[in-house]
């Protein structure tokens, strides 16, 4: 071998100093044993280099460049020969800074795909390699206690998200749960947040249908309109309280509310309504009294009162 | 036995081969663009020195040269070279990913040339007794010298098909 | 155990006849010793079981359905117990047809994938699970002498077609190619088929671009239009020839041929048109002298001759 480039670090903070040494070994014997050994980092020589002969009769210079301030960079050890100068070895320098503590972490519970889905905010970009991992520990009142790990979640490169698998849940059990993010200068925690996956299912907004009130019923009462809803499927076996939100199709109308209603019902009637009036409706569902999440309100359901 | 310059070598053969030619060169160019691109290694001339101590050698195409042009002997080095090459192209497998696909490419397609002109040498009946083997490969004890190895391979490659690419067209 | 079902074959021609017994085990001791075994083809009782007592007390049914017209059906062995008819072993009958034999197989070589596709006809369906594997053998001197076999090409389900990877292939010498299909009922072969996969390359039509005229010309030469071609880049290798077609944008236009063009050129002057007409141009180009395929004709190109 020719010769070598050995490293303080090959991975350094951004702007911090960095140190090598090249050794030019016996066996480059077709060379001027006096030639200077020169640097290059990317194409530019950097000068600085100190030289010295060692006892078995090779070479070596040291550098020292006080700043790095590239991501990424190539330090090359070169020799002149003739007049051309000779790479004799090269190594990838890289700087960066340790991994930033992720935030803003969130789960939810998909009952579609039986997942845990979780995301996070990594945080600035760190200009290294940094692995992001969702950790979580099975536990108990609350979190006090902690028993056996559930298997890390990895995701896919660059997603800031990740999806636990349903085997390795307890749905009604406390889970701890926090993402490490580790890169080569060090590793950062998110906070450690703790909660039943099932208090944390998001639901499907329900489905609002007309009622075609029976003919003679109707006109009596142009201040009514009849409907019907049912919570989304997947959830019916799960209690929960919904809401209705209405208002006329009329310039600065306002939604009024009406709450708390079952999660399904084959006929409803709403009143007190102006008659001869387009009117939007649309509901939502939470899990109650158990913990749980707002659906998002539903698609509207266009409805006319009749004629007075 | 210098046979006449081309009248043993049918012309589909000729043909093929310089197709094969140009595609390797192809092939080649793009291993020296991505090996520039990725690790801004674009100069074999400055990695001479290092070449002489990895043990990359050029291969001979001396029977091939217009001025002593010996048709046989032509194919054997021919064959001889493509076989060292598939042998450095297999040795610097794993220099990365950026370049692996197309080193597979390359080493396919240079196996796939090699193969061609030892068959035709069977037709000929001047095919050598054994197969010749790729002898000593260089070690490369580090990323650069892989990838540094790639560089020196892939300039050596095009000069020695370019000196092909002449005597195929000549004989054609 | 308390009984069980043995076939003749339990894969069957569809028609043909199958045989069936039913052992009924001493262990079934709570049964009545004479209730006669009954058979069920699907929900159907079948008669003509012929029944025996063994030597070892043990009682056997056997029946023979002369024609199975289902492809799939469910036998069963049944028992009468108080007055409710007991399943004691169950089997599922298949029938179908020997694999039919593979047609129309066809190949081409993609430059872009770098794979040799080749597809085929799988022939009528056999009603049974039927697996096709694309098989090769590497030969020389146009198949006359074949030499190693290339590793098997397993379609993915229900696909007639399968992409044989680079590493695979040696596309200048001959291969040996075809079809195999295999069922419970026995297996066919397409026709052999003999080529280079080189020869088999589909070229992606050439570009075609409008040159502008340098202004002094244009003028003067109302009848031509300046434009240039080049092949698709992956197949520049190759010599190829190519073909132009244009016609003026005209009722009952048809068009006109210039063969043959070289596969690129930086300038061409195509003359003798109609002044002041649109004119659609389209190329397509082939690998020549060497075998090869014609490539699709290009999107057209759309130009205009001058006035005069």
């Amino acid at each position: 071998e020719c010769g070598r480039i050995s490293l303080s670090h090959p991975i350094v903070r951004l702007g911090d100093p960095v140190t090598a040494s090249c050794v030019i070994g016996q066996n480059c014997n077709h060379l001027d044993p006096e030639s200077e050994i020169l640097w290059k980092l990317e194409s530019e020589l950097q000068p600085g280099g100190k030289q010295q002969r060692l006892p078995d009769g090779t070479r070596k210079s040291t550098i020292t460049l006080p700043h790095l301030n590239h991501t990424q960079a190539h330090l090359s050890c070169c020799l002149l020969w003739g007049n051309s100068l000779q790479i004799i070895d090269q190594v990838e320098l890289q700087a960066g800074y340790p991994p930033p503590t992720p935030y803003n972490l969130s789960c939810l519970m998909n009952l579609t795909i039986n997942s845990f889905i979780c995301q996070w905010e990594p945080g600035p970009e760190p200009h290294l390699p940094t692995n992001f991992t969702l950790k979580s520990i099975k536990s108990r009142d609350n979190c006090q206690t902690q028993e056996e790990p559930i298997q890390e979640c990895v995701p896919e490169a660059g997603q800031s998200r990740c999806a636990i698998q349903r085997k390795h849940l307890l749905l009604y059990q406390s889970l701890v749960i926090w993402v490490q993010a580790e890169n080569a200068l060090g590793t950062s925690q998110s906070p450690k947040l703790c909660f039943h996956p099932m208090d944390l299912v998001k639901l499907e907004p329900p489905t609002l249908e007309a009622l075609d009130p029976s003919p003679e019923v109707a006109p009596a009462q142009p201040d009514c309109l009849w409907f019907r809803w049912e919570s989304w499927k997947p959830s019916l076996f799960m209690e929960q309280k919904c809401e209705l939100r209405y208002q006329p199709q009329l310039r600065e109308a306002s939604w009024a509310l009406v709450a708390p209603l079952p999660s399904c019902t084959l006929h409803h009637k709403l009143c007190g309504l102006l008659p001869a009036t387009a009117y939007t409706l649309q509901m939502r569902c939470i899990r109650w009294p158990l913990p749980g999440h707002w659906s998002d309100w539903s698609p509207s359901l266009e409805l006319n009162t009749a004629e007075r | 036995t210098p046979l006449g310059p081309a009248s043993s070598l049918p012309p589909s053969f000729l043909l093929q081969c310089l197709e094969q030619v140009r595609k390797i060169r192809a092939d080649g160019a793009v291993l020296q663009e991505r090996l520039c691109a990725t690790y801004k290694l674009c100069h074999p001339e400055e990695l001479v020195l290092l070449g002489h101590s990895l043990g990359i050698t050029q291969a001979p195409l001396s029977s091939c040269s217009s001025q002593a042009l010996e048709v046989v002997d032509c194919l054997h080095q021919l064959h001889s070279g493509l076989v060292l090459y598939q042998g450095l192209l297999q040795a610097l497998a794993g220099t990365s990913p950026e370049v692996a696909s197309t080193l597979d490419l390359l080493h396919l397609d240079v196996a796939d040339f090699a193969i061609n002109i030892w068959q035709q040498m069977e037709d000929m009946g001047v095919a050598p007794t054994g197969k010749p083997t790729q002898g000593p490969m260089p070690t490369f004890t580090s990323a650069f010298q892989r990838r540094a190895g790639g560089v020196l391979v892939a300039s050596n490659l095009q000069s020695f098909l370019e000196q092909a690419y002449r005597v195929l067209r000549y004989l054609a």
